[in-house]
């Protein structure tokens, strides 16, 4: 079957013609279908947002939680069901304005999951309003004068955090992305994957061409070591951000919090404690 | 020989003053006797005064006595905040290091020196219960296997430092008990019996109502749940985390309560604040989780460590918008086992959020009780699906939200082949997907109150009728505090509790309130929470009356007697 | 000649649909008339149908009426919702590249074909004013100027393109509004008057009252005021904050409240869940700041642009803990401006929190109003300090939280000599030091809500009395489809609405409500929530009664008609 | 006069004897003396925590919040009123637990400020939960198995931010406490101090003893350039966030959130508007 076709619920979905939560709905799908994720296999939970529609879209267990708290709910998902794979999405805004302390602790938590943000750089949504994300001077309805603080770089925080896996990636350039999506879901511990997704309506600025003029490719530097975490900052640090591939990857941190979580998913635990046993713990109340 | 006595053990705050209370009565229930522990302390780590109260008992019993017998002391405050408390023949054991006044019914014991001759001045409280032991009559032996067993995991030298201590005391001034003896008549049973606070059994009862995932931020009073279950999770297959703030708590135990896991958390006023955006989500996304509230003194920062009931408002009504939950308020230990055993059932025959509210009384006093019943947690997972069941469906048009007659919709979880579906917590049709249809969202919200409708017809009243106009009503703590002053006051009134507040079954509330000339509410708030609540939706406003206490303790026993006595005037 | 005509005009979202009733309201505003738009909406940004219901009258109105005298439609969409509802001798005109269904009523013209021509298809909606110019017989030079105006800061060439497509569409078939002329009856008076939203009002009555902060988080219906104030503020030396979510924007208003500054945020259901917390910590801490809610549906996500009136639980009892705060209620645009002026003024007199509540329909319909009257905006700073007052105080001796007889304790600023004090949201002694004493805890708790105590003698019932048996009341937006339908009705029963929700003077409701057969709230949410605080506060169950609707859409003025005869059976 | 006494209530503290927590009041009392900045304009704000007791004993201007929500209220007091020098101070658990959101976001937004962590590596107020700082392994009352997240590193997340002074320091070490603290006071910006301050009596790992033999002093590197971020971002990665001094200060980075606050303070602005001024404004809305 066609791949979008497999994980499509056939709903159309509302976004503007042209936006690029488009195109990364469809990587996600392709992805999951190189992956052979079976559909009931596969969750998909978003935010709110005009990215947090995404999950509306997939013909998989799907869930549209509240604005900014997607991660804990994802991670709730997979600690409940090792053998899930669980995709979290989000916005810029949801998950570096609202959500910005679940964001780092889910990266320090390490869990087996993926979490992949429609950057656009601005409120979609609420009808352009500023994101952490947008520029110095940016004006939106909140920012009339141009939004006056340093913006957050998502690339740089998330190693601060201690991610395992990152990549920063384009709707522009959908077989980087499936790539990047497909490793992120390979990669065991958290994968986080920054997609710079235009925002046609609100975004005058970071547009298609502007991204594409701007956003230096990491996979044309030959050199360049994706286990290297010193490197990995400069580079971010160098380009401010701008730049797309793999950026960073550990395959050597362990994820204990899901350690503590034995061969069989708590969801399929024995529920019922026998009698001796239960003396026993009484037992210990004398 | 007296059925009961009271004893304060008090000393400065991080030197084991509430351990030696609860070792006490854990001693005693050995023996067959009952014991109630009433701890009061500081919101802080070491120093001040800290102490507590202990009543024990040949019979149940279900708050402290406010008269004492003994006062154990280990600091000067603990004298000075009690002395006015103890009985006329009451006695002050205090630790001959401290320079107080002398009087005839106080008596000075080495306690540290003996302490720090054998062991170290930390094993001072051993030589307290040792003196306590002498006097109460308590044999040897039993004080010694106790204590054996208690440090036993410590390492042997501290071991070995207490026995001696222990010894050393036991043997002092032999003669002392036959001056000061306080002895208690015989238990009725010799057995022993488990000694446990609220918190614990709330644990318990999530453990074996198959509760394997909790979430929580940690926060005075209700720490030890997540500490209890964070310890014996491992074995049986489930897992506790410590996570970011109380927001992730919710929303992760929502996660895994969608995901097929009975799940939980547990918090306490500040907690709940921001805990009222998710557990509205478990509402309109009908997830089963189960949200436990330790209430302690509000509003805002308040006093931690203090005891209040005035979260009954924002449990009730908080969280914007309309959606259904279901609020359970235990009175005892045993009913925080029982009924957090039924809030897992009712969370996922519900698929809502279901609050188990209790409070710092509750939560934290140490009580002998029954051993609890085995039988009276049986797990039903309500509508949950198996995959055989969806076998017939087509994939892809599995109705998550099928509009039913009782509101109730038989629920898939993520795994689950034909059960494919969206969830959103934008208002949806029967497939999960967001809908702006206004027939559509008519339907939807009646259907989610209408599973609350099968639950009002659920008894929730307890009544001890004693033939009287006036009905007593307490929730939480203090109605183990009502029970023994009804008790003591001869049985002039009736008395009960509220078991289940939300949803409040107010034709069953209605009937019984009929009969009454009064009822008067006993509450640890100033807005008259409950009374308001009960008021509200029972209407009869004017026979419904509040007492309340707002100052961060509980009520006495005397308080309630008095007011008892009020109203026969 | 009518005395009001309907008019709804639709088309895809994203096209400019609603800025174009906003332009027609504004444009018969200049003529004298009153006009009242209701939108539908949908949470997505472009596609999908949107429209704007206007009515324009030559009295004042408060409500849209519900039979439609013309349909503008710019997609097929709009028609196939508004159909039903047109009058019989009611007309359709819409854009010829639509394939609609030819019938006697309905006239198809050229707007997107002129738009194209003349400038760029999204013009045609300036196409669409011209054609409704036409019917309307609104002359020419004041639809011209007005447009000329409109477009003049987006470039010469959007403005002469604009234009020119509506010289274009006037010149269209000349004839055409000889055939379809709707005429309105001439205006009382020929003055132009304002044309406002809700959200409007609360930001203008914020910055005359003084306000100089706002911290906020977008989310609709709420935006507006953050986006006028943002814009404003720097003109008048205040300053807007757009920050991280609604929790740093609670605490950051109080922070700014606390250092002296007049400020407030605003936001909707799921932010007020967020903040809980902080908005109990203003009760404790006793620091003046004002929330606005503007009410949509939920719960949780709900339907983000829907009506609804479902908060009034958790504002009225949510957050953890006992503490005061107060509780405005407009129910007119007149009024959000004046109650956000005393809310400022409440907020600083009695150190809390102040919530203004309003919901999606009052925060969005736009509407003709009646010029805002300077005068009802006085600043008045209550007990703040002034540093000359502190002279005679020993530097360290301030008490912050004095016990004052009525319970407000004057109040110094950072800043201030002689003034310095702690505030802690631990229970605090008159110093503002944590304190754990009992005898404190209950003066401070008596204190706090003391202050509710003056206000509760205030007047918030507005009545208009029919001499009926019947009382209908209404909150919000509400109130003016109540008071559009009782005048259609030929006033036959009385009518109002309440102003200040909390404190709720239950005195003087009491004493009206005892003159009437029934009260009838009528309200937009499922659990009749305003209906329950009432029947809570007093008393009279059975008097009460709530009319209720909680599928995402206003009352319609011949949903209360019904009602309204229905008390006559 | 003493300069502890000049800025003391003089309460006696509630910390247990010991506690590292000590001698950072002392630090800012002393600070605050040697800029002779006058009591009524000192604003001492502080979270809940053993750490949040602080602001209790300080005689100037203070508050003692709500947990993890300190900085959003330091900063409306000073955007109230710039002429206040605003200290803010929390634990670690309150500043990178709860309250992680604000702390970044008051770091991009970068007011002039001083925040000040107490940063223990456990909640000591809860007496003895872990913290995101506790190290892998530690073993408390919540994790009885041993922490089993990666710990965040306060430094590290700080210069991801944007933050435009990062100092680290040492109860133990108070003239060097108090020399950062003066500096961070002094820079015109968000200033960060993080001070390892031991909790005597539930960190029995990270003890006085511990931080001296591990923390590297940054001072005694004499090539080292406060003004070079990459250098920070690396000596902090090498270091594991283990090295104390004035780790990264940024001077040329405005504030320009504050600056769209004029010459006089929020909180000095003439309120009432003419009534000229109104009717200019009613007439937008014709
Ligand atoms: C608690 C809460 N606050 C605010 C909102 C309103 N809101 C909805 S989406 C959104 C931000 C959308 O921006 P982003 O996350 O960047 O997603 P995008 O629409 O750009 O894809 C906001 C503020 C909300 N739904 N809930
Ligand atoms: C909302 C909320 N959640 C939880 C608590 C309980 N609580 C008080 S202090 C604290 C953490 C203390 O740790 P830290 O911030 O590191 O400060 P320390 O005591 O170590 O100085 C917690 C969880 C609270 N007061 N409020
Ligand atoms: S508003 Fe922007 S983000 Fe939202 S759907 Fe349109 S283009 Fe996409
Ligand atoms: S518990 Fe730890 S942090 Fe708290 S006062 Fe004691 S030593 Fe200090
Ligand atoms: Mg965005
Ligand atoms: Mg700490």
């Amino acid at each position: 079957m066609n791949p979008v076709k497999k994980y499509s619920n056939n709903i159309q979905p509302n976004w503007c013609p042209g936006c690029g939560h488009f195109s990364i709905l469809r990587g996600i799908q392709v992805a999951a279908d190189q992956l052979r994720i079976p559909n009931e296999q596969l969750v998909v939970a978003s935010g709110i947002g005009c990215s947090g529609r995404l999950s509306g879209y997939m013909h998989s267990y799907s869930f549209h939680g509240i604005h900014g708290r997607i991660l804990p709910f994802a991670q709730g998902v997979k600690l409940a069901n090792k053998d899930l794979a669980v995709i979290a999405v989000g916005g810029d805004g949801d998950g570096f304005a609202i959500g910005t302390n679940h964001t780092l602790h889910a990266m320090r938590r390490n869990l087996n999951i993926t979490y992949i943000v429609l950057n656009n750089q601005v409120y979609g949504l609420t009808k352009g309003h500023t994101s952490p994300l947008s520029e110095i001077g940016f004006v939106t309805k909140s920012t009339p004068a141009g939004a006056a603080d340093l913006p957050l770089k998502p690339g740089i925080i998330s190693l601060a955090a201690g991610v395992t896996y990152l990549a920063q990636s384009f709707s522009g350039d959908q077989d980087q992305m499936i790539d990047l999506i497909i490793k992120g879901i390979q990669h065991q511990g958290f994968s986080f994957i920054n997609v710079f997704s235009p925002c046609i309506t609100f975004n005058k600025t970071n547009t298609y061409q502007w991204y594409r003029e701007n956003l230096k490719d990491i996979e044309e530097d030959k050199d360049y070591d994706v286990n290297n975490l010193q490197q990995a900052m400069s580079k971010l640090i160098e380009t401010d951000g701008l730049c797309k591939g793999l950026i960073y990857q550990n395959t050597h941190v362990e994820n204990p919090s899901q350690h503590t979580i034995k061969e069989t998913s708590l969801a399929q635990q024995e529920l019922n404690i026998p009698e001796e046993e239960f003396q026993y713990l009484m037992k210990q109340f004398q | 020989m007296k059925d009961s006595l009271t004893i304060v053990i008090g000393g400065i705050q991080g030197e084991g003053i509430v351990s030696t209370g609860v070792d006490l009565i854990k001693i005693l229930s050995r023996l067959g006797y009952y014991g109630f522990g009433s701890r009061r302390f500081s919101s802080r780590i070491k120093g001040g005064n800290t102490n507590i109260q202990v009543t024990i008992s040949t019979r149940k019993i279900t708050a402290v006595e406010d008269k004492i017998d003994i006062i154990l002391a280990l600091d000067k405050d603990t004298i000075a905040c009690y002395r006015e408390e103890l009985k006329e023949d009451g006695i002050i054991l205090y630790d001959n290091l401290l320079t107080i006044e002398e009087t005839e019914n106080a008596e000075a014991l080495p306690m540290t020196e003996i302490a720090k001759r054998k062991g170290s001045p930390i094993m001072k409280t051993t030589a307290a219960l040792a003196f306590l032991g002498k006097v109460l009559d308590i044999p040897s032996e039993i004080l010694g296997n106790f204590l054996d067993n208690r440090f036993g995991h410590k390492g042997e030298k501290i071991q070995s430092d207490n026995m001696a201590v222990l010894e050393e005391a036991l043997i002092y001034e032999e003669g002392i008990h036959e001056r000061i003896r306080k002895s208690l008549a015989s238990p009725m049973k010799k057995i022993s019996r488990p000694v446990m606070i609220g918190n614990e059994a709330i644990a318990l009862g999530a453990l074996m109502a198959g509760c394997r995932f909790m979430a929580a931020y940690p926060i005075t009073p209700a720490s030890e749940i997540m500490e209890f279950l964070g310890a014996v999770f491992p074995k049986y297959g489930g897992s506790m985390l410590q996570v970011e703030d109380e927001i992730a708590a919710i929303n992760m135990a929502m996660g895994a309560g969608y995901a097929g896991v009975r799940s939980m958390t547990a918090t306490s006023g500040p907690g709940i604040s921001l805990m009222t955006e998710g557990i509205g989500m478990a509402g309109m996304a009908e997830i089963p989780v189960v949200i436990v509230d330790c209430q302690r003194v509000g509003p805002s920062t308040g006093m931690p460590t203090k005891h209040e009931q005035s979260d009954l408002f924002t449990l009730y009504y908080g969280g914007h918008g309309d959606y259904p939950a279901i609020i359970l308020t235990p009175s005892t230990v045993e009913e925080c086992f029982e009924d957090t055993g039924r809030a897992f059932n009712l969370a996922e025959k519900y698929q809502c959020p279901v609050i188990l509210v209790s409070d710092l009384m509750l939560s934290l006093s140490p009580q002998t009780i029954d051993p609890l019943d085995y039988e009276k947690i049986k797990i039903d997972r309500g509508s949950l699906l198996k995959e055989k069941d969806l076998e017939s469906i087509v994939d892809g048009k599995y109705k998550r939200f099928t509009l039913t007659e009782e509101g109730i919709s038989p629920r898939s979880i993520p795994g689950m082949k034909n059960g494919i579906h969206h969830v959103t917590n934008v208002e949806h049709t029967e497939n999960g997907l967001p809908t702006e249809d206004s027939e559509i969202r008519k339907q939807m919200m009646e259907k989610r109150f209408r599973k609350m409708e099968l639950l009002k017809k659920e008894n929730t009243l307890k009544v001890i009728e004693n033939d009287s106009d006036f009905l007593f009503i307490a929730i939480g703590s203090t109605f183990g505090v009502l029970k023994e002053a009804v008790e003591a006051s001869g049985n002039k009134v009736d008395f009960g509790s509220i078991r289940m507040l939300k949803p409040l079954p107010a034709e069953e509330l209605s009937c019984t309130f009929e009969k009454y000339k009064k009822i008067i509410v006993i509450e640890n708030n100033f807005s008259q929470q409950l009374t308001a609540i009960l008021k509200e939706k029972i209407g009869k406003s004017d026979k419904i009356e509040a007492f309340t206490k707002y100052d961060g303790t509980p009520f006495t026993i005397t308080e309630i007697i008095e007011k008892i006595g009020g109203m026969e005037a």
